[in-house]
């Protein structure tokens, strides 16, 4: 085994350290977390269920009691066609009904579920899955390989408008026909009931965490939209009451719809219901506070300080989401990346994340590849450089400074524009004054790939290639810096290419240094999300992307 | 009108400090930096700040002539003082030993603490920005949008109110109906939607609060003016041949302004709460700046508990005050008013 | 009578479509269509999003066609009882809103109740004796309460009634199904903010009414003076607050909005609220019909009133 | 039902001194006044306004709001002090034994209560009656105060019935528990002089009826004259004489009460002849009243170190029983010597025509606007305000329009000034059509050429602007001066004119008492050197005396400027007086034109004839038809078929009335009457007034009208 060193590992020595972590757990996660992913993977069937649970909890020995009910407080949302989903909270109020073929857990890592594992091939073209035998769906059936195909195949239809199109594994399934995309012929190939196999057209890393991607959870044949009116699913829950913008009401399924017992394959689940209650994003803590809900989707780092003082648990998850104070390239003054640089410079990174998340989050480097992506390489710290700042701008033709508007729609909470205000003071001293334009979210997003200068925020993607793939490569929808580097592309082609993680994060440094180097962004800090869990709930823990996996969740009396 | 030297008698300073002209230029020295400051004060950079000296004793000026007009009344006068000490604070804001409002020192710090070699009398909010700061900077936004909203309704509802009133006909038809279209919207309603189409920001309070208000000054003003405009000295300039617009101008807006100014010191507390209500739910104005509604907004959802509840009572006490401040003063005007 | 009812219903039809019609131009605009696409979608989703496919949205969501056109199809629809779909809800508008107004039906009842009773009398108890002390008093009072906003009101009873003394809940959010005390708070939010303005009109209605002459020739009449308040007095004061308690309904209407939202009560406002951020077309404009028909049958409840409760208009 | 026989008085003021109190400090308004009232007795308290005459009655009645209370002194009513008594007790008294009439019955009755109730209450709660007994003697009071229906007024809302038929309830209201004392406060004032004659002659049956004592209060001399026994004349919250009607009125000892003589039109009165004489000065406000005599300023017989110092004692006038003076020197007085003469003018010649009003007519278009009227097409009413006018006026002349509320005079006037456009007809001036142009479209010269003199003083000046720029708007407006100085000289001279101090120039219209604001409307008016001046009742808001001076002013102008001068008036004594031809307006139609002269005296138009009689006159010497309308007047909107008068005509001879628009009838030149009588007919009437043989050397007969005294 490889000395890789997932960010984990120091976080479970820590605890370790701190006696929150019994050697045997601490054991078992570092071996988890250091075994290449591959063998993980093809190992992993027995781990659901024990590894999600916060080894801490865990630790307290308590046996799971069953019954009652876990109240959430989150935006309630329609829940019309699962592949169309556009909000994570569409894909939580699903989440315990319908299952994904992988689960990517708390900690960033990805696992088994409906397919009990997979094998890619060397080029990282073919892959081939495992479908778990004696999954029944809640109409009595079990599940097999077909019904995974013509959920695959389902994505695919352009007509359809499924969001997965744009994940690169599924991407690399189609073809572009009469300047259509659509399948390609024998790109989905079912060996037998419990075999299939995806033949791509490019290598792609990412299947396994593709197919957690919100929108990809496994649907019935059966099914039309909406979901609500008709939920059948393979999972613990089902659908009692949908009431958009107030209430969504999951219950124990325990008979199939032909009048059989069910019985989920995930083993024992603690409790008896799921209710959604709809709070905005800002009253979900006030929600918890007067004891309307016992945990909530999430709150903002501004109300860590409220959250504490609540009788409570606050989980907090460290994630890939940050924010990009990205320049478009070719935009003036911006198109000198003399000037890029001496923002880059005038910037110390290593502030933001005491200053906006009180500690918490993780610094970003400009590069935005996040510790928690497991081929995270670090590079040597940026030091700030306010002299060589001032010179470059000299050099670019500003010997007296400059000024520079950033667009700021603080689409993610106001913490963007606290970002902005840090940066505003020390681009002081550079000599560059930062006008911080702040607009609404809404209109933030009908400029935010079209600004010269803009705070844009990104969301969570288990993998550091999925991001850089997605926003900077040229002529990616979502390249917002306009950046075009050749160089750069060729060395992501490399670490898209190879499998193994501790080979990947080798090649990851070229990668991380070339962005770095061409000063795109300040990209500071990337954020923790927290939830806060009531006294009484216990294995809960906060998701990276929010996504909630309540299967083993139980309450105490 | 020519200007008449006819025996002036000789006046003392203080009489002469009390002439319509000279309350009028305080009024603009005090209200013209103030405005400048907060609507266009980031384009002034470093230099904004000596916009305001002139107006801080222009305010205390005002004030003392304030107390002087209104001894009789005292509910004027403490309605008086509570406005002024806004407008003080509001002027006065950049001169006072204050941190920076929008520094963040140490948060959820209670009143009356010291933190991180800082002296928090009335606390710190959640990112930890001195509330005594943001409470007396808060003014400044709403007192200005708040006053030009209503300056700006009564323009134009004076306007539509003389015409209607005076013209009569179809005039008054379709500019009645055309009120009664926007009376028939719930005043919130009415803000929201608007606001919801002209995106929030202090300019378009101004516009809502217009469309809201104006309506319901044109109705009174239209209302004084029948009845003003039956009066003889109407009719006088009517047989003199006086044009309509001069009647409307000079005989009838000077007789209509004494209910308008009870009605306008209301309809200032109206629009304040307007500003603070829109501004909390949302649709106002928007931060990082200090606001009494964003104060409110941001607290209620980061710390509604007992021991945090200092950071919604400093903003919801502040714009209570000065409310009562208007509501009283309003009073007190009319008190005196009915004196004479 | 008639005559005047018919009227005031045409008006009111009339500034009904002047309104719905502004709405439907007001949310016509691109920006706005924009604003529906990113709240469904998301931001970086539509951005993504190709020309085509964005004016196949338009399509599905019924956008693409000119607003007059949507105008008249929605008129069309509402006579067959439907008042089109959320958006954001996902549900049909007619049902939505009537649960919705029910609630805060529920809200105005005990408003109401409350709030006129305690206007009316702290009015006439302070007119009645126009300068005493207790008219000072009173007076003072009603000045207070009204010029503390409703937001501010809320926080003050939220404080220290919900989290110092812990007597109430502090939010009305009704998860666990209806709880009156949840609804306390809001209710006195509304009453502590309404009534003093009622009570001032009361006040000022009484305190004329007792320096009129009629007041003048029953006094000298030789009349008790409780026969000259209960006989003479107060029906002629109440006339001008009757008015003013009708048009309540309208200002309750905007009131609502604030403190819904702070209380998190699942009522009309707070609905209007949240379609107007979304762009819920026709969920605003469904909620913005009601309010207007509220403001204009209060509006002519108010004239038909004042019509009967006063024999000069009444008999002229 | 009558009080007491007994020799005791029903009331007696004494010693009674009432001040209010303000925050400025006490302001007294009611001085040691005296008054004493006997059975069966009316006294009357006489006085201009602010002389505390209607703080004597709410004294009397102990209302007297929050501020006021009686300092010293007491009121005894039948031998009991009403300022010791409780609430209790003086709620028992009021309405049963003692009970007012108010000035304003609209007002004075609740609007939402029903009249019958309104009445019942009284014996209710005074007598503790039956609801049944209570109805009934409620409908029996209505009918004995001559109210038409009486079971549909009891029905009725105040606002249902007319203005006289409202205080005829207020009457009867006061009346219904039978009390001993009356008080009567300017019952009459808001009413024209033909319901007016109405109710003194309703009042002044009960006095006969009920033996009641009545005070009444007024500010007229002619009603107290016609209704009263006794007379308190005050000035400036003192009673300046008392004495019987006949001390009073016609030998009279104090200089106030004669001066108050002298500046009323009485039918001997003549602008050229025997011009009035104003009382000189202003009352003074009661924190500044002087040391000694309060009239001591404004005294012709003022004498230094005499009046000005000390309080000045009522003092009887010698071997008149009950007739006393607050005078220092009423003795030294020659009360027999004429007043003193102000000037005599010359009886100035007329000029050319300059206003020709050629059958005028204008109609108001009501407009239907409901619903139905739309579908159905009906017909618009019209309001017809002017009907057929038809006169003319000459340069340098008066000519006074004469008619009651809703006579049209006011309409005209605004046609005249063009902020109407007539219906039909011309209106000439200058021989250039006016009636159709309005006042915009009226070149400047025509507009200056005609202004107008308002009613109302207290509207007549914007508040908002100074006196001077007030008038200097009119000279440059009109072009008489462009030059800043030249305005400015122009105004103080305009000023100086009205006479009016020159630092009124900078002065605000509230500064100013009522008569000095209509004096700045009266220089106003005259800036622009008009040669036609409408004044609308300029002078019917002013108190008596200033009334004198402003009438006299206004004439000394029109004399000087040879204006043409269209007077609009209801006050016949004062046309009489100023007019040298009269036009007498009925609901829109001239019911009678010609000369002073001519109008005033046989044939009368039937209107002319009553108007005349309801006109009371203070002279002791006059003898008056007795001629009381019956109902009031119709409302222009629905105007009766035929001649307007017929429903009320006393003289209406049948059918023909109902049916035909009367003719008009020429005697002599100018002089017309529409009606349906035949010439002799008309020519045979009586005059209604005459003056008796004893009159002294100032009753100066008109020299056609001697004619025989007598009702009949």
């Amino acid at each position: 085994m490889t000395q890789r060193m997932h960010p984990l590992v120091a976080q479970a020595r820590e605890q370790l350290a701190q006696g929150k972590l019994h050697r045997r757990e601490f054991l078992r996660t570092v071996t988890l977390l250091g075994v290449s992913s591959a063998t993980a993977y093809g190992m992993a069937g027995g781990i659901l269920g024990e590894n999600l649970v916060d080894p801490a909890m865990a630790q307290s020995g308590e046996t799971p009691q069953a019954g009652g009910i876990l109240r959430v407080g989150m935006q309630v949302q329609k829940m019309d066609d699962p592949a169309t989903y556009n909000w994570v909270e569409m894909s939580n109020q699903t989440r315990h009904t319908l299952e994904h073929l992988a689960i990517t857990g708390p900690d960033n890592v990805t696992r088994p579920m409906l397919a009990e594992s997979w094998e890619p091939s060397d080029d990282l073209m073919v892959w081939t899955f495992n479908i778990r035998p004696g999954v029944t769906w809640h109409n009595g059936e079990e599940l097999v390989a077909d019904h995974v195909r013509w959920n695959i195949e389902r994505w695919c239809d352009p007509v359809l408008g499924s969001s997965n199109i744009g994940l690169s594994s599924i991407g690399a399934l189609m073809e572009n026909v009469d300047e259509e995309q659509r399948l390609r012929e024998g790109a989905i190939e079912v060996v037998d009931d419990y075999t299939l196999r995806l033949h791509l057209n490019k290598p792609v890393l990412s299947v396994p965490e593709d197919l957690y991607n919100y929108p990809t959870a496994i649907l019935h044949p059966s099914f039309t939209a909406p979901f609500s009116a008709n939920p059948i699913g393979t999972g613990p829950y089902t659908l009692t009451e949908l009431a958009v913008g107030d209430r969504c009401i999951l219950r124990r399924i325990t008979e199939t719809t032909d009048g059989q017992p069910f019985e989920y394959w995930g083993g024992e689940v603690y409790l008896d219901g799921i209710d959604y209650y709809n709070f905005d994003e800002d009253n979900q803590l006030v929600a918890f506070a007067g004891g309307d809900v016992d945990t909530i989707y999430e709150f903002g780092i501004e109300q860590l300080e409220f959250a504490k003082a609540l009788p409570g648990t606050i989980e907090e998850a460290r994630t890939a989401q940050t924010l990009c104070c990205r320049f478009q390239v070719d935009q003036a003054p911006f198109d000198d990346v003399r000037v890029r640089q001496a923002i880059v410079k005038g910037v110390d990174n290593t502030v933001y994340r005491d200053l906006v998340f009180q500690g918490s989050g993780d610094v970003g480097w400009n590069h935005h590849v996040a510790p928690v992506h497991p081929e995270y390489f670090e590079l040597p710290p940026l030091e700030r450089d306010v002299e060589g700042a001032r010179a470059l701008l000299a050099e670019a033709g500003y010997p007296d400074g400059l000024e520079v508007t950033i667009d700021v729609g603080n689409t993610d909470g106001p913490w963007h524009q606290t970002v902005c205000e840090i940066m505003r003071d020390q681009l002081q001293d550079v000599g560059v004054r930062l006008n911080i334009n702040v607009m609404p979210a809404s209109r933030y997003w009908e400029i935010w790939d079209k600004t010269p200068f803009g705070a844009t925020a990104w969301t969570h993607r288990p993998l550091g290639t999925m991001v850089l793939s997605l926003g900077y490569r040229a002529d990616v929808p979502w390249n917002e810096t306009k950046y075009a580097d050749p160089e750069f592309e060729a060395a992501l082609d490399e670490a898209e290419a190879t499998f193994d993680v501790d080979e990947r994060r080798a090649k990851m440094e070229r990668v991380e240094k070339i962005l770095q180097d061409s000063a795109v962004m300040v990209q500071p800090v990337f954020r923790p999300v927290f939830t806060i869990v009531g006294d009484q709930v216990r294995n809960l823990q906060a998701h990276p992307t929010q996504y909630h996996q309540f299967n083993k969740v139980w309450l105490a009396t | 009108m020519a200007t008449v030297t006819v025996d002036v008698p000789e006046r003392g300073w203080l009489e002469r400090l009390e002439s319509t002209r000279a309350v009028i230029a305080l009024i603009l020295l005090m209200w013209v930096p103030l405005n400048v400051y907060v609507m266009f004060g980031r384009s002034f950079g470093d230099f904004a700040d000596y916009l305001l000296v002139p107006a801080v004793p222009a305010t205390a000026l005002l004030y003392f002539l304030t107390l002087r007009a209104f001894r009789e009344s005292r509910i004027a006068l403490i309605g008086a003082t509570l406005v002024f000490f806004w407008l003080f604070m509001a002027v006065s804001a950049p001169f006072l030993p204050l941190v920076d409002p929008n520094e963040p020192i140490a948060p959820f710090t209670p009143p009356l603490t010291e933190a991180r070699d800082h002296f928090f009398l009335l606390g710190a909010d959640f990112k930890g920005r001195d509330m005594l700061s943001r409470a007396i900077w808060g003014c400044q936004r709403v007192l200005v949008w708040g006053v030009t909203a209503t300056l700006v309704a009564y323009v134009i509802g004076t306007m539509f109110g003389l015409l209607a009133g005076y013209l009569a006909g179809w005039w008054d038809e379709v500019i009645s109906f055309i009120a009664n279209v926007f009376l028939s919207f719930p005043v919130m309603v009415l803000f929201i939607v608007i606001l919801n189409y002209l995106g929030a920001s202090g300019f378009n309070i101004v516009i809502a609060v217009t469309f809201a208000s104006a309506p319901a000054i044109m109705r009174i003003v239209r209302g004084l003016t029948l009845d003003i405009k039956t009066r003889d000295y109407v009719f006088a300039a009517q047989t003199r041949g006086e044009a309509p617009l001069w009647i409307m101008l000079v005989e009838l807006l000077p007789n209509v302004r004494g209910p308008l100014i009870v009605d306008a010191c209301l309809r200032l507390g109206y629009t304040t709460v307007a500003i603070t209500t829109l501004t909390f739910l949302g649709l106002g104005l928007q931060p990082p700046d200090p606001d009494w509604g964003l104060m409110i907004r941001e607290s209620a959802k980061t710390a509604l508990l007992w021991k945090f509840s200092y950071m919604l009572l400093v903003p919801a006490l502040s714009v209570s005050s000065l409310i009562l401040g208007f509501n009283l003063l309003a009073d007190g005007l009319r008190e005196i008013s009915l004196k004479d | 009578m008639t005559l005047l009812l018919a009227r005031r219903f045409g008006q009111m039809l009339l500034i009904m479509a002047f309104a719905s019609l502004i709405l439907f131009m007001i949310f016509d605009t691109e920006e706005f269509k924009k604003k529906i696409a990113v709240a469904e979608l998301g931001g970086f989703a539509v951005s993504a999003l190709s020309d085509q496919d964005y004016q196949e949205w338009l399509a599905a969501k019924g956008l693409d066609k000119p607003f007059y056109q949507r105008y008249f199809t929605w008129i069309g629809d509402i006579f067959r009882g439907d008042f089109g779909h959320s958006f954001e809800k996902n549900t049909a508008v007619g049902p939505l809103i009537a649960d919705r107004l029910w609630n805060t039906a529920i809200l105005a009842f005990w408003v109401f109740a409350l709030m006129i009773p305690i206007a009316l009398v702290t009015g006439v108890l302070a007119g009645m004796s126009e300068g005493s002390a207790m008219d000072r008093s009173l007076s003072f009072v009603s000045v207070f309460t009204t010029s503390i906003p409703e937001i501010a009101t809320a926080i003050l009873l939220t404080v220290f009634l919900a989290l110092g003394l812990g007597w109430l809940p502090a939010k009305a959010a009704m998860t666990q199904g209806f709880d009156p005390w949840q609804l306390v708070l809001p209710v006195l939010t509304l009453v502590l903010y309404g009534f003093g303005y009622i009570a001032r009109m009361t006040r000022a209605s009484m305190a004329e009414v007792m320096t009129s002459n009629y007041i003048r020739t029953a006094v000298l009449k030789g009349l008790p003076y409780r026969q000259v308040i209960l006989g003479h007095a107060l029906r002629n004061a109440l006339i001008a607050p009757f008015t003013v308690i009708v048009l309540q309904l309208n200002w309750l209407l905007s009131g609502v909005v604030v403190v819904e939202v702070f209380f998190e009560y699942d009522g009309f406002g707070k609905l209007l609220l949240e379609a107007a951020l979304f762009g819920d077309i026709y969920v605003v404009q469904a909620a913005t019909l009601i309010a207007v028909v509220v403001a204009c049958t209060s509006q002519i409840i108010s004239d038909v009133g004042y019509t009967f409760l006063n024999p000069r208009i009444r008999f002229a | 039902m009558v009080a007491t026989s007994a020799p005791t008085p029903v009331l007696e003021c004494r010693d009674l001194c009432i001040s209010y109190f303000t925050r400025a400090g006490e302001i007294p308004a009611v001085v040691d006044f005296n008054l004493k009232v006997m059975p069966g007795e009316s006294v009357g308290i006489v006085g201009e306004s602010g002389c505390g005459k209607s703080t004597v009655a709410l004294a009397v009645m102990q209302y007297m709001g929050k501020n006021g209370r009686i300092v010293s002194g007491e009121i005894l009513f039948n031998g009991r002090d009403l300022t010791a008594m409780s609430q209790e007790e003086l709620r028992q008294l009021r309405g049963s034994q003692i009970s007012m009439v108010y000035q304003e019955p609209m007002a004075s009755l609740n609007p939402a209560m029903r009249i019958g109730r309104q009445l019942m209450e009284v014996p209710l709660h005074h007598e503790k009656v039956s609801e049944a007994e209570a109805h009934d003697r409620a409908l029996d009071m209505l009918g004995r105060v001559k109210l038409p229906d009486p079971q549909r007024i009891l029905e009725a809302f105040p606002h249902q019935i007319s203005g006289g038929q409202q205080q005829r309830v207020v009457i009867a209201m006061a009346l219904l528990s039978g009390p001993s004392l009356l008080l009567l406060d300017e019952p009459t004032t808001a009413h024209d002089v033909t319901v007016e004659a109405g109710i003194v002659e309703l009042i002044g049956e009960i006095a006969r009826e009920f033996g009641t004592s009545m005070i009444y209060i007024s500010h007229n001399l002619g009603l107290i004259l016609e209704t009263c026994d006794r007379i308190t004349v005050m000035y400036s919250g003192e009673a300046v004489e008392v004495g019987t009607v006949k001390q009073v009125f016609d030998r009279m000892r104090h200089p106030y009460t004669r001066g108050l003589f002298n500046s009323i039109p009485l039918p001997g009165a003549d602008k050229y002849a025997r011009p009035l004489v104003p009382i000189p000065g202003q009352l003074p406000l009661p924190h500044e009243r002087p040391d000694g005599c309060n009239f001591g300023p404004r005294c012709d017989y003022f004498k230094e170190g005499v009046c000005d110092h000390g309080l000045i004692e009522m003092r009887p006038v010698s071997r008149e029983t009950g007739h006393e003076s607050r005078c220092r020197r009423f003795e030294e007085i020659d009360w027999d010597a004429a007043a003193p003469k102000r000037h005599e003018v010359e009886e100035a010649p007329l000029g050319r025509k300059v206003l020709e009003v050629q059958d005028l007519k204008k109609y108001y278009e009501i407009h239907d606007r409901s619903l139905m009227a739309l579908l159905t097409g009906k017909e618009p009413r019209y309001v017809k305000a002017n009907e057929k006018l038809d006169f003319d006026a000459q340069e340098a002349e008066t000519v006074a329009i004469v008619g009651e509320s809703g006579c049209g005079k006011s309409t005209f006037a605004k046609v005249m000034m063009g902020l109407e456009r007539a219906t039909a007809g011309k209106l000439l001036l200058d021989n250039q059509d006016i009636g159709q142009l309005p006042v915009q479209r009226r070149d400047k010269a025509m507009v200056g050429y005609l202004q107008m003199v308002f009613q109302n003083p207290f509207d007549t000046l914007n508040p908002s602007h100074t006196v001077g720029s007030q008038i200097a708007r009119v000279i440059r407006k009109f072009g008489v001066e462009r030059d800043p100085d030249k305005v400015k000289e122009r105004v103080l001279h305009l000023l100086d004119t009205v006479k009016l101090p020159r630092d009124f120039y900078l002065r605000r219209p509230r500064q100013l008492s009522g008569g000095q604001k209509q004096r700045v409307g009266i220089a106003r008016a005259f800036a622009g050197n008009p040669k036609v001046v409408v004044a609308d009742e300029p002078v019917s808001a002013l108190d008596v005396s200033v009334q004198a001076a402003v009438t006299q002013l206004l004439m000394d102008i029109q004399f000087e400027h040879r204006t043409t001068l269209v007077f609009i008036s209801h006050d016949l004594s004062l046309v009489r007086y100023l007019a040298d031809r009269v036009v007498v307006m009925y609901l829109g139609h001239i019911a009678e034109q010609g000369t002073t002269d001519e109008v005033f005296r046989p044939p009368y138009h039937p209107y002319t004839e009553a108007l005349l009689s309801a006109v009371p006159i203070a002279d002791t010497s006059v003898q008056k038809k007795h001629i009381v309308l019956e109902g009031d007047i119709p409302s222009a909107l629905n105007p009766p078929s035929g001649c307007p008068f017929q429903t009320r005509c006393p003289r209406k001879i049948g059918k023909i009335c109902e049916d035909e628009v009367p003719p008009v009838r020429e005697f002599g030149a100018g002089h017309r009457i529409a009606c349906h009588l035949t010439p002799e007919e008309l020519t045979a009437m009586d005059p209604v007034i005459v003056l008796s043989e004893h009159a002294d050397e100032t009753a100066l007969q008109p020299e056609d009208a001697a004619a025989p005294s007598g009702d009949d």
